[in-house]
């Protein structure tokens, strides 16, 4: 058996509640609730009581419809969102103890610049089209505190390079560009500052099949080149397939169902999941 | 040799403030009196107050008397002098319904609880320069009296309060109910403001900006830059009582009248805190007789609730109150006068050292690899 | 005793000699800096010193807390700055002696990252400033100090020492510090200081 | 210590008619209140009620609302415009500042135990008795990213400061060199970004671990900063890419001949010729006067 992988990420417990919230919130909803609404207070729980652990270079794919809590989880562990409870520990931060929720929004700056890396579904969220493409990956750079102009470039280039946008548009504004390469200049940058921890939320969703299959590629080329831990969301199983090791299925805030991402596709246990798995064949 | 900056300051100082006088007074016309300027420029007097947010009618006609009738610098001296004076009461809320007005309209009903009282303005005069201005003497003005009959002012025959329309609206259900925030009142002039802002700091910031500049952002939303579909609900001018809670007292004291104008802006509707849609109100209220501001406030606190995610420059709220300080703005648009020699000496430092770069670039042929080569930077490497 | 109104502190030119002493404190942590002698009467525990920097930064804008059982400091406060005493986690200064153990020091305002000036000053009262004084001694380090000043201490209990270096843990949140001896030594430790306790004598 | 200070001791020269210093005694606690907090957090920027003054906005309100809340009448102050003493500004403000506390002048910076400036930092170094005052048009060094000053104070609160950095990454991209003038964004202490006030890029070394206190005053902006002694205050630059001050190579001052100053281009009157000066005057007047000494 493979040797024992270092965990980068935990998460614990992370719910996120949108309204009032009232002490059944947790409880009335979810699966079994068939609803994330709660019926007493009417508030949205997006995410109810999700955990996992991310293993060092592993991908773990997060599988749901919409509405399922997989982007609010994202957005949550990007801090581009504040979980209502929960905890979240970045092995790279606070000796892996300090729950990352509780942190000022400095101290989460600081994890976000330094051990995070995110690629949203809308390229124009990740990346900036009024710096060019090598100003938005050197932005990335900056943040994690690499202060020489050749260098940022040399590294630019080469993230550039690796994600197929053409050198000569390197000083060029993103806003001229396609969606696809707009995708591509954003997981250029996402990868800069080499993260231990890489977010992809529905990166190829809107993009042409022939893009989709180039940008999936890459993804998994980074991954076993740098061995750098993602977390992919997507509601697509065929995205979840070429990428993930290991899935969670969500649906209505929480994980029904976990395991090796094979075993899930092949037998999946709940019924939720045999229907997603079979609708997609 | 230009040398020194300017050389003996002191005396060009003092040299420009005597020419100030004598420019104002060379014509020869005898002085004008501070109360001509007060009672015959009832309304510059009025925009001074409410800019330089300072009731106090004989100090504003000094100001504009000593400014050549520049409003905004008037203004400024009247801001100036109010910071030096000690603040002793806040006064109690004032009650509008109280106003006693001498002039109320509403543009959204015919006839109304009370009716229309045109009162003094100029909106039904037609703009035709009137030459017999020229020939005005104490005798025309005393024939003037005796044909109209009285001698004082007609609002006296009007009562002392008017039924308001919000109030008819909100009856029916109509338009949204006040929300009692139950947050101390924020003083502009003790604390600076930040954002999101409080509606007391924002209201305190309206009543004392600048009728121009808030004209022009109510009228970029009138336009389309964020239209809040306006209906002037009410329009009055009046008088209303001020009263302050006096240590010493039991009962709130009576402290005077000041003349207002209040403008009550119906806008579209949206749901309420209830999810029942109503019409929304924004709130405008100045010193003195100034309808254009009243309106232009009544607008802009409208459009600075505004639930858009794209926010027009009126919808925003940093930008209008950030902008709206006739004092603020002023002063800064002027400070351009003063030497800027250092700073911009440091600026040609830098372009003449681009420029040097640029050109250095263009002579060197390999100019087009090195912009190609990512590691250099263009042009300068 | 109590309730002393004191006409004869001059709110003009002896505020602007004690600010400026403060400010030399406060830009120069660790520094000791000498206040003059003040002819005032201040309630049982309260110093001249203390109630005269009190006066220089207190009014009816601000408001500040004391512990329980120092009432009277309060009414004489309120009596000749016009501040209001308040709860401990809503008060801008906080005037307290040293020696007792004050485990509500945790709770006062540290500021946030939008406003960090919001965290309150602390003004402590101890019993000696000065390298004769030995109970503890801090090395500062930071904005104001030239390399190291240490600076000695008598009077301060050690666990509100500890809970000031907790509540200064991240800058820029914080407390900043103003001691005074009873024989009018002022020294400041602002939160941008870095305090290292030394082995003490 | 030294003898008591309570009873009022009036210094005979306390104009009539106005409170010492112009500003009441609660506007002054208030900015002093502030200061203290600004010097604990250096480079931060406090808000303060800011009133107005009898001079215009944008004409040094915030440096002088502080020199008004620190001044004594035992200060010795030196106001200065553009590094000159006699610039019609600082006369005015001088001005007011005499009128208001009766204190002493002068054009020394060396005698000086205050010294309200507008765009310099005087050549001769200052020493930890003195107090710099800055004025302070726009305190806000992120405005050159971000004119939301709600936004830029959440970026100041989580020091996220890369949008700065790619400004300054792109004008080099751009012109081979930052193009940034006066008003160069300066990181304090390792934590604030701050905007050292259009001082030129001369000055803003002068400011890093000085033994003098440097207070900056935005009264339009309505907020008050401070760069305490023995700060680091480091303008941004890259590696490969240093921060440079203005060049004055070969350039010598027509007054005083000095070639290690700050000077200011100026053209002849009536050749049109081009000319450098110093622009700190006082400076350069008493270099003159020592040459002239020697002279003799």
């Amino acid at each position: 058996m493979a040797v024992e992988q270092e965990i980068v990420l935990t998460v614990r417990n992370l719910s996120k509640l949108y309204g009032p919230g009232c002490p059944d919130c947790l409880s009335l909803t979810g699966p079994e609730a068939g609803t994330n609404i709660c019926p007493r207070c009417h508030t949205i729980v997006a995410c109810n009581g999700v955990s996992f652990e991310l293993e060092s270079g592993e991908i773990l794919g997060i599988v749901g419809e919409s509405g399922s809590g997989k982007s609010t989880l994202v957005r949550c562990l990007y801090f581009d969102e504040d979980a209502t409870s929960g905890e979240c520990c970045f092995s790279a931060f606070g000796d892996g103890r300090a729950n990352a929720f509780a942190q000022t929004s400095q101290a989460r700056r600081y994890i976000r610049n330094h051990l995070l890396g995110i690629v949203y579904q809308n390229p124009l969220m990740g990346i900036k089209p009024h710096f060019t493409a090598g100003g938005n990956v050197a932005e990335k750079l900056l943040t994690a505190d690499v202060y020489n102009v050749s260098a940022i470039r040399q590294r630019a280039a080469a993230l550039l390079e690796r994600t197929e946008v053409p050198l000569a548009r390197m000083d060029d504004f993103p806003a001229h560009f396609s969606g696809g390469m707009q995708q591509r200049v954003q997981i250029a940058k996402a990868l800069a500052n080499n993260p231990p921890v890489l977010l992809l939320d529905e990166v190829t969703t809107g993009l042409d099949v022939s893009v989709q299959a180039r940008v999936l590629d890459l993804i998994k080329e980074i991954q076993q080149d740098l061995g750098i831990a993602m977390l992919v969301v997507s509601h697509d199983l065929g995205v979840i397939r070429i990428l993930a090791d290991r899935t969670a299925v969500m649906q209505h805030g929480q994980v029904l169902e976990f395991g090796l991402t094979d075993q899930i596709l092949e037998d999946p246990q709940h019924r939720y999941t045999q229907l997603l798995v079979h609708s997609t064949l | 040799m230009g040398y020194v900056a300017v050389s003996g300051g002191s005396e060009a100082i003092a040299n420009a403030e005597e020419l100030l006088t004598f420019y104002r007074l060379k014509g020869g016309a005898s002085p004008i009196e501070v109360r001509q300027i007060r009672e015959q420029m009832r309304l510059a007097v009025d925009k001074v107050m409410s800019e330089g947010a300072l009731y106090a009618p004989t100090i504003a006609a000094i100001a504009l008397k000593q400014a050549e009738g520049d409003n905004i610098e008037a203004s400024f001296i009247l801001r100036a002098y109010r910071a030096t004076q000690p603040r002793r009461y806040y006064s109690l809320p004032a009650d509008t319904g109280k106003m006693r007005v001498i002039r109320r309209i509403s543009a959204a009903f015919q006839d109304v609880p009370g009716g229309q009282i045109l009162g003094p303005t100029r909106d039904y005069t037609q703009r035709l320069v009137d030459f017999s201005l020229l020939e005005e003497s104490p005798e025309t003005v005393r024939a003037f009296f005796d044909r109209i009959g009285v001698q004082t002012s007609r609002s006296d025959q009007l009562p002392d309060s008017f039924p308001k329309i919000i109030d008819l609206l909100r009856r029916e259900g109509l338009l949204v109910e006040p929300v009692d925030r139950k947050e101390t009142l924020f003083d502009i002039t003790r604390e600076s403001i930040s954002f999101p802002c409080q509606r007391s700091a924002k209201l305190q910031s309206l009543a004392r900006g600048e009728t121009g500049v808030m004209m022009a952002l109510a009228y970029s939303s009138m336009r389309g830059f964020g239209d809040i579909h306006p209906y002037l609900g009410e329009l009055r001018v009046g008088t209303v009582p001020l009263c302050i809670n006096h240590p010493a007292k039991e009962q709130p004291v009576y402290i005077g009248r000041v003349l207002v104008t209040e403008a009550e802006i119906i806008s579209e509707y949206y749901e309420d805190e209830q999810g029942k849609p109503k019409l929304t109100l924004g709130y405008g209220l100045c010193f003195g007789h100034n309808e254009l501001k009243a309106i232009a406030m009544g607008v802009l606190d409208r459009t600075m609730q505004s639930r858009s995610p794209h926010k027009s420059p009126a919808e925003d709220e940093e930008f209008v109150l950030y902008h709206i300080d006739g004092i603020e703005s002023s002063g800064f648009s002027a400070h351009w006068k003063l030497p800027h020699y250092v700073t911009f000496q440091s600026t040609l430092d830098r372009l003449r050292r681009t420029q040097q770069l640029r050109e250095e670039a263009t002579a060197s042929e390999c100019n087009r690899e090195q912009r190609r080569d990512p590691g250099k930077t263009a042009p300068g490497l | 005793m109590s309730s002393v109104l004191e006409p004869c502190f001059d709110r003009v030119f002896t505020s602007q000699r004690l600010f400026r002493l403060l400010l030399d404190a406060m830009a120069r942590p660790g520094k000791i800096v000498p206040l003059p002698a003040l002819d005032l009467d201040p309630p049982q525990g309260l110093t001249c010193f203390m109630a005269g920097l009190a006066f220089t930064l207190l009014d009816r804008e601000t408001s500040f807390a004391v512990l329980p059982g120092c009432e009277p400091w309060s009414r004489y406060l309120l009596l000749n700055s016009g501040s209001r005493a308040a709860a401990v986690s809503e008060a801008e200064f906080i005037i307290v002696d040293g020696q007792a153990d004050l485990p509500s020091l945790l709770d006062v305002r540290r500021g946030d990252l939008l406003f960090p000036d919001r965290g309150a000053t602390l003004m402590i009262m101890l019993s000696g400033i000065g390298a004769e004084y030995g109970d503890i001694g801090l090395a500062l380090q930071g904005p104001g100090v030239f390399g190291v000043r240490t600076v000695h201490l008598s009077g301060l209990c050690p666990a509100n020492l500890e809970r000031v270096i907790d509540l200064n843990r991240e800058f820029p949140l914080g407390v900043d510090l103003i001691l005074s001896d009873s024989r009018g030594a002022l020294v400041c430790i602002p939160r941008s200081s870095t305090i290292i306790r030394e082995v003490c004598r | 210590m030294s003898a008591t200070v309570n009873s009022a001791a009036t210094p005979a020269r306390q104009p009539r008619g106005y409170n010492f210093a112009f500003l009441d005694e609660n506007t002054k606690r208030e900015i002093r209140r502030k200061l203290l907090k600004a010097v604990a957090i250096p480079g931060y920027q406090v808000p303060f009620a800011s009133p107005e003054l009898p001079i215009a906005r944008g004409w040094g309100t915030g440096g002088l609302q502080i020199t008004m809340a620190i001044i004594g009448p035992e200060d010795v102050l030196k106001v200065i415009d553009q590094g000159c003493d006699g610039s019609v500004n600082a006369v005015n403000i001088r001005n007011l500042l005499v009128k208001t506390t009766g204190v002493d002048t002068t054009f020394d910076t060396t005698a000086a135990s205050i010294v309200q400036t507008r765009h310099r930092v005087p050549e001769e170094p200052m020493r930890a008795d003195q107090i710099l005052v800055l004025q302070v048009p726009i305190p806000e060094p992120l405005r050159y990213v971000e004119a939301s000053e709600a936004k830029t104070r959440e970026m100041h609160g989580e020091m996220d400061y890369s949008r700065m950095w790619v400004y300054l990454y792109e004008n080099i991209v751009q012109y081979g060199e930052i193009s940034i003038g006066a008003r160069y964004p300066s990181l304090v202490n390792r934590r604030y970004l701050m905007d050292p006030s259009p001082i030129p890029r001369w000055d803003v070394p002068k400011l890093s671990m000085s033994p003098t206190l440097h207070l900056f005053g935005a009264g339009r902006e309505k907020r008050i900063y401070a760069v305490p002694p023995h700060t680091l205050v480091e303008p941004l630059e890259f590696e490969d890419f240093r921060f440079r001050v203005e060049e004055f190579s070969g350039r010598s001052c027509l007054r005083c001949g000095a070639t290690d100053t700050y000077m200011n281009e100026l053209f002849d009157r009536v050749s049109g010729q081009k000319l450098y000066a110093c622009s700190d005057s006082g400076y350069c007047d008493k270099r003159r006067a020592a040459q002239e000494r020697r002279a003799d």
